[in-house]
């Protein structure tokens, strides 16, 4: 853990570098590059920060990052209001991507384009009841009926591996997947989330905390988002040279796929928000009531202690 | 060990020790539910919350049974061919013991890509992870015959046929045994692993879900299911072993 | 009549002859023993005239019928039991006649009882102490329908009075089946008081040094072993024994 | 099973039909290499990614080494103290094989939440792993010291300590040794799910970005180097055994 | 000069009752056999006075101080050879001492050198045979320190031939060193041709039935098998035994 006194670590030039554990949500890629350039960068360095960036294993961040056995790590949405419903101190410190750019995807000849033909055909996700809520959502927009769709577990199975067994169209990322479908040449449609409600654009993935950490350490905690927006400035800006930073991390990454899909999302980091990484209470509050309402909550959401824009740095003084 | 087993109570006192010790450290550091349920909230959780975990329970003893018998079939199928062409053992045998090195966790999403996600794959994840103790029980078994039996066998005109059905097959009961309550508990675990190649019920989708939600409790209740049942299943091959082999457990025994 | 030949047997393990020209007949009925020094060949005979090993020389004639190499031709009985411990004595003492063909259960059990094994003919093996074990692994090979009754030292596991005991009891039932036996001990006294006749082998490689005549009428009991021609006997058979050496 | 691996030839050339018939397979059908790589691909990524792959496969042979030296301490001692304190086996033993059925997969990343990242939660899972077979292993040789030898001892007068050190330990050698060389083998599999725990080398970290980018050939040179690696250390405890208990290994062979 | 007494000794297993009012002495130098039916309780005497057994009754009383249940007080020699399988013949032959205190390898390798074991002093048991393992056991059980060394069956797992070699050489060693001898067998001409008394068992609950000096005198050789007396004394112990049964 990074709560101790003692975490200090030195630079040689007598200067004291906090030591700060990042834990990612998965292997390294795209959403994370921010991160990855200000370490690269030094934008941590400038603010006396020494961060490590972790993968978390099958168990994911979140855990991880509410016992403080890592003080930060990307989160979401979803999985922050679940956490705090059952009393798990997490806090949502920043917005990695405005909006949500998750879908349903399948391949083209399936002719899937939009929620109603979601009937008669074959879903894989992981087995959360989510899933059956927000495609329930989609298709009662569209005049459709959920219960026309055959939902199955596909496990950890990817899109690709998939649609070539038993099932139709699935839930991705296209900045991550959709863009590997487009350099391997293969059609697909994707069906957005927010194209059909507002109530689903909620932030995925976002940058998280524990309660302790802003109680206890909240200079910490605003260094850390002040280099982490520096970095996501710059990855906007340069989406190719962030890419390389990002390859150079994560030697392992397919090279052609982080170049795409850097320059897909770079645009969509802020979008159309005044300033990288804020978030709405309307969009927190949305997304709580929605859940709420489909029973995938046991209580409602104090969304306002969800979330805090107060370590950003053009906020920070409000 | 089978022994032990039956004269366990100083282990049940024990563990009743340790789940005391636990609740009472959990209580004195306040330690949150999400991090470390108590035994008293994990046991409150398995009650509240068995009709809807029964059914998981149930699909995935159905799934373990199942893949219990198959792996268990070939497995001594296996063995019967490998004892029975010794050529055919000398070439396979190592190649058995290689295959048990192959990461199964690492292996069953490639099974997925090849299979789908219907019962077949994961049929063959329980079967590759039972298999393989039941034949090497069972070879050994076979070998394990004494000599000086085999020699009166011969002697007696027994024919190869004679000498398996009638001295090496019930010799190696034991030895087969062993192997096939290994098998019995790695089943359970094997069938939780298949499930996380797509299932829509089963222990291991439970504990997926409750981890994803925060409910460490549910987690528990899940680690303690498989347990119990692979106690369980452990328990029931006892006693079809001790109805089997009689001869063997009473010469024991006596000796 | 001759029931079984040995004509001219030679037998090697790689460069290890154990046997070289030997040969040896035995008759209908007739009781043989063959004695010799440890490792001078007396099993390797016995998995010959089983057919476990085939001689590299010469031939094994059963019946008049060539049997180098041929299994199950003769009934045989080791010097562990060789019960099979999952079965019941009754259906130890039949295996014998399964693996040949027709059981028959009823004479199983006549026999049993004629041997004082009444009680245990639905006990294991386990339940028997190793005198009534060697009575059931006799009476299995009594059992079998081979002519021909191979004993490997069947009592060389029995401590001295069970030994004695069994003798006694061996030469009884034999007196009334008359059996063809070739039997292997190591001891002398053992030889003389069952044989008609025994085979002294020389060290290896193997071959008959002497055929005995053994002297003594039958039917035998247990005062022979007291009797000064017992001595007597025992003392040659001691000597050609010896000289071998 | 030891001069199987000798003499296993033919095996090699079992195997090596395999991977023709794999190779031959693939071009034929003309399979996607995400999908199932030709063994020539997966040779060509193996030696092309090499310097890439070898920082990964040195962390986990370190991990593992560690982890397997620790366990194999730990359940050393456990099976001594087991031994030597007969109320404490029979209270504990149950309870130890009962453990075995704990699903490791499950319990590690509640681990990392309450070990965090270090080095900790790693060892605790490569040690779970490895600890039990050698316990079994030696418990089992102890008890299986022969009785006409213990009473020998005793009717000499050795004392306890006597009795233990110089004829249980030595004649329980081959028994603990089949237990060691389980372990070994479980240790790298056990280092590669404790490296899922969150490390940033390792096969472990390998494969899941191999698959996390789809590159299934990677996957499979991470399945290759797990299997080769365990086979190199089941090698060398065979090696330590033969220069340890040569008395057993020859008097097998001349009995 | 009396070594060992056991005074009214008394054991019971539950209710099956082993040894009753058993009592005899043995002095410094004597060679003395126990003979008595299987079971009787001969191996359980061995076990009290070796202290791993403690006597219900009685008291075990060995160069004037009570032994019961006290271990390491006399050295042993089973019947299997029990040398340790990973020793050379030389570690297990001072395993005795070794287990007491001082190790001399020395006289050791002087006392294998003698008994015809120089080339295996260095090899393994399993290199040994039958006979040369049981030499070794016994040279193990002479170098111990202790003043009395039980013997149980040595010589039982051997065959014929093996064992009367073994005989000889035992009765050879003994003259040598005059050790004080308690011998177990089932045999009766093993105990006339070795011991200078023979303690005859009856069976359970055990007592001396009958304590047989032995009329032969030193040193005796192999011919006193075959003479007159012998047999005389032979038949006199065995009816000694069976009127027992
Ligand atoms: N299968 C075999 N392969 C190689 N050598 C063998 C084999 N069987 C026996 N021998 C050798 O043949 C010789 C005779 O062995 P055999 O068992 O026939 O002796 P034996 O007279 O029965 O001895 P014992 O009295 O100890 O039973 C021995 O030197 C033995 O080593
Ligand atoms: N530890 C024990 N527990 C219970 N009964 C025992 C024990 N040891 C021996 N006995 C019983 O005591 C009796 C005598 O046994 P013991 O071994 O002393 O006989 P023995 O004269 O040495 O026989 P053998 O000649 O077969 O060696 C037997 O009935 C045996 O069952
Ligand atoms: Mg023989
Ligand atoms: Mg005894």
């Amino acid at each position: 853990g990074a709560n101790n006194d003692d975490n200090k670590s030195s630079n040689g030039k007598g200067e004291d570098f906090e030591k700060i554990t990042f834990v990612l949500d998965w292997t390294p890629n795209t959403n994370h590059t921010g991160l990855y350039v200000a370490r690269e960068k030094g934008y941590f360095a400038e603010e006396g920060l020494d961060v490590d960036i972790i993968m978390p294993g099958d168990a994911g961040a979140d855990q991880l990052i509410a016992s403080g056995k890592a003080d930060f790590g990307i989160s979401y949405q979803e999985g922050i209001t679940q956490a705090r419903v059952q009393d798990v101190p997490l806090v949502s410190i920043a917005a990695v991507i405005q909006h949500n750019t998750s879908g349903f995807a399948s391949p083209a000849e399936k002719n899937i384009t939009s929620p109603k033909d979601f009937a008669g055909k074959t879903y894989g996700g992981w087995g959360s009841p989510v899933e059956a809520s927000v495609i329930d959502s989609l298709m009662k927009i569209d005049n459709a009926d959920v219960n026309d769709v055959s939902i199955m577990n596909i496990g950890d199975t990817d899109f690709f591996t998939a649609v070539q067994r038993d099932v139709d169209f699935t839930w991705i990322y296209y900045g991550w997947t959709g863009v590997e479908a487009e350099l391997r040449g293969e059609d697909i449609n994707m069906v957005y989330l927010t194209d059909y409600t507002e109530k689903l654009d909620y932030y995925t993935p976002v940058l998280a905390t524990n309660e302790k950490m802003i109680a206890e350490q909240p200079e910490a905690v605003r260094a850390f988002v002040k280099a982490a927006e520096k970095g996501y400035k710059f990855a906007i800006n340069n989406p190719s040279e962030a890419a390389d930073i990002l390859l150079e991390a994560a030697p392992d990454l397919d090279e052609e796929l982080v170049k795409k899909s850097q320059e897909w999302l770079a645009p969509r980091y802020q979008d159309d928000a005044a300033n990288w990484g804020e978030q709405k209470l309307s969009v927190w509050e949305n997304y709580a009531e929605w859940m709420f309402e489909n029973e995938l909550l046991d209580k409602p959401l104090e969304a306002d202690k969800a979330f805090t824009n107060e370590f950003l740095p053009n906020e920070g003084g409000k | 060990m089978k022994k032990q087993f039956l004269k366990g109570w100083s282990s049940l006192f024990v563990l009743l020790l340790l789940f005391i010790i636990w609740e009472v450290a959990v209580r004195l550091a306040d330690t949150p539910s999400w991090l470390l349920p108590s035994p008293a909230a994990i046991f409150t959780e398995a009650i509240t919350g068995w009709s809807n975990f029964s059914i998981h329970l149930l699909s995935t003893v159905q799934l373990a049974l199942l893949g219990f018998i198959l792996g268990s079939v070939f497995g001594l199928l296996t063995a019967m061919v490998l004892h029975l062409v010794p050529f055919l053992r000398e070439a396979v045998y190592p190649l058995l013991i290689l295959s048990q090195n192959i990461p199964i966790i690492v292996l069953a999403p490639l099974l997925v890509i090849w299979f789908g996600f219907g019962l077949l794959p994961k049929l063959i994840v329980i079967t590759l992870v039972c298999f393989f103790p039941i034949t090497i029980a069972a070879l050994d078994g076979f070998r394990q015959t004494p000599q000086d039996l085999k020699t009166y066998m011969m002697m007696a005109g027994a024919n190869r046929k004679q000498l398996f059905w009638k001295l090496e097959l019930p010799f190696s009961l034991p030895s087969l045994f062993s192997g096939i309550k290994i098998s019995a508990t790695y089943s359970v675990m094997g069938a939780v692993i298949s499930e996380w190649l797509g299932a829509k019920t089963g222990i291991g989708v439970y504990m997926t879900l409750a981890s994803s939600s925060f409910r460490t409790d549910r987690v528990f209740v899940a680690i303690f299911a498989i347990m119990l049942i692979s106690l369980l299943f452990f328990a029931i091959i006892l006693i079809a072993e001790r109805k089997l082999v009689r001869w063997r457990s009473i010469e024991g025994e006596t000796k | 009549m001759k029931l079984l030949t040995l004509e001219s047997i030679g037998k090697s393990f790689g460069v290890n002859q154990v046997l070289n020209d030997l040969q040896f007949t035995i008759d209908q009925g007739e009781f043989v023993s063959i004695i010799g020094p440890s490792g001078s060949g007396k099993s390797t005979i016995f998995n010959m005239i089983g057919g476990l090993l085939t001689p590299d020389e010469g031939s094994i004639v059963l019946n008049g019928k060539r049997i180098n190499g041929k299994r199950g031709s003769i009934s045989y009985m080791p010097q562990s039991s060789s019960l099979l411990p999952w079965r019941s004595i009754l259906n130890n003492v039949v295996l014998g006649q399964e693996l040949q063909g027709a059981v028959d259960k009823d004479k199983a059990i006549a026999m049993l009882k004629k041997a004082g094994l009444e009680q245990f003919v639905h006990a294991y093996p386990h339940e028997l102490s190793g005198g009534m074990k060697q009575r059931a692994a006799f009476i299995r090979a009594l059992l079998s329908p081979q002519p021909l009754i191979l004993l490997d030292e069947p009592f060389s596991a029995l401590d001295e009075l069970t030994r004695a005991d069994m003798q006694r009891w061996l030469l009884d039932i034999w007196e009334q089946h008359q059996p063809t036996i070739l039997f292997v001990t190591h001891n002398i006294e053992e030889a003389l008081f069952l044989s008609d006749k025994i085979l002294i082998l020389s060290e290896k490689p193997a071959a008959i040094k002497k055929s005995y005549d053994v002297p003594f009428q039958r039917p035998r009991n247990e005062d022979l072993f007291l009797e000064e021609t017992f001595l007597q006997s025992k003392k040659e058979v001691y000597h050609y024994l010896k000289n071998v050496d």
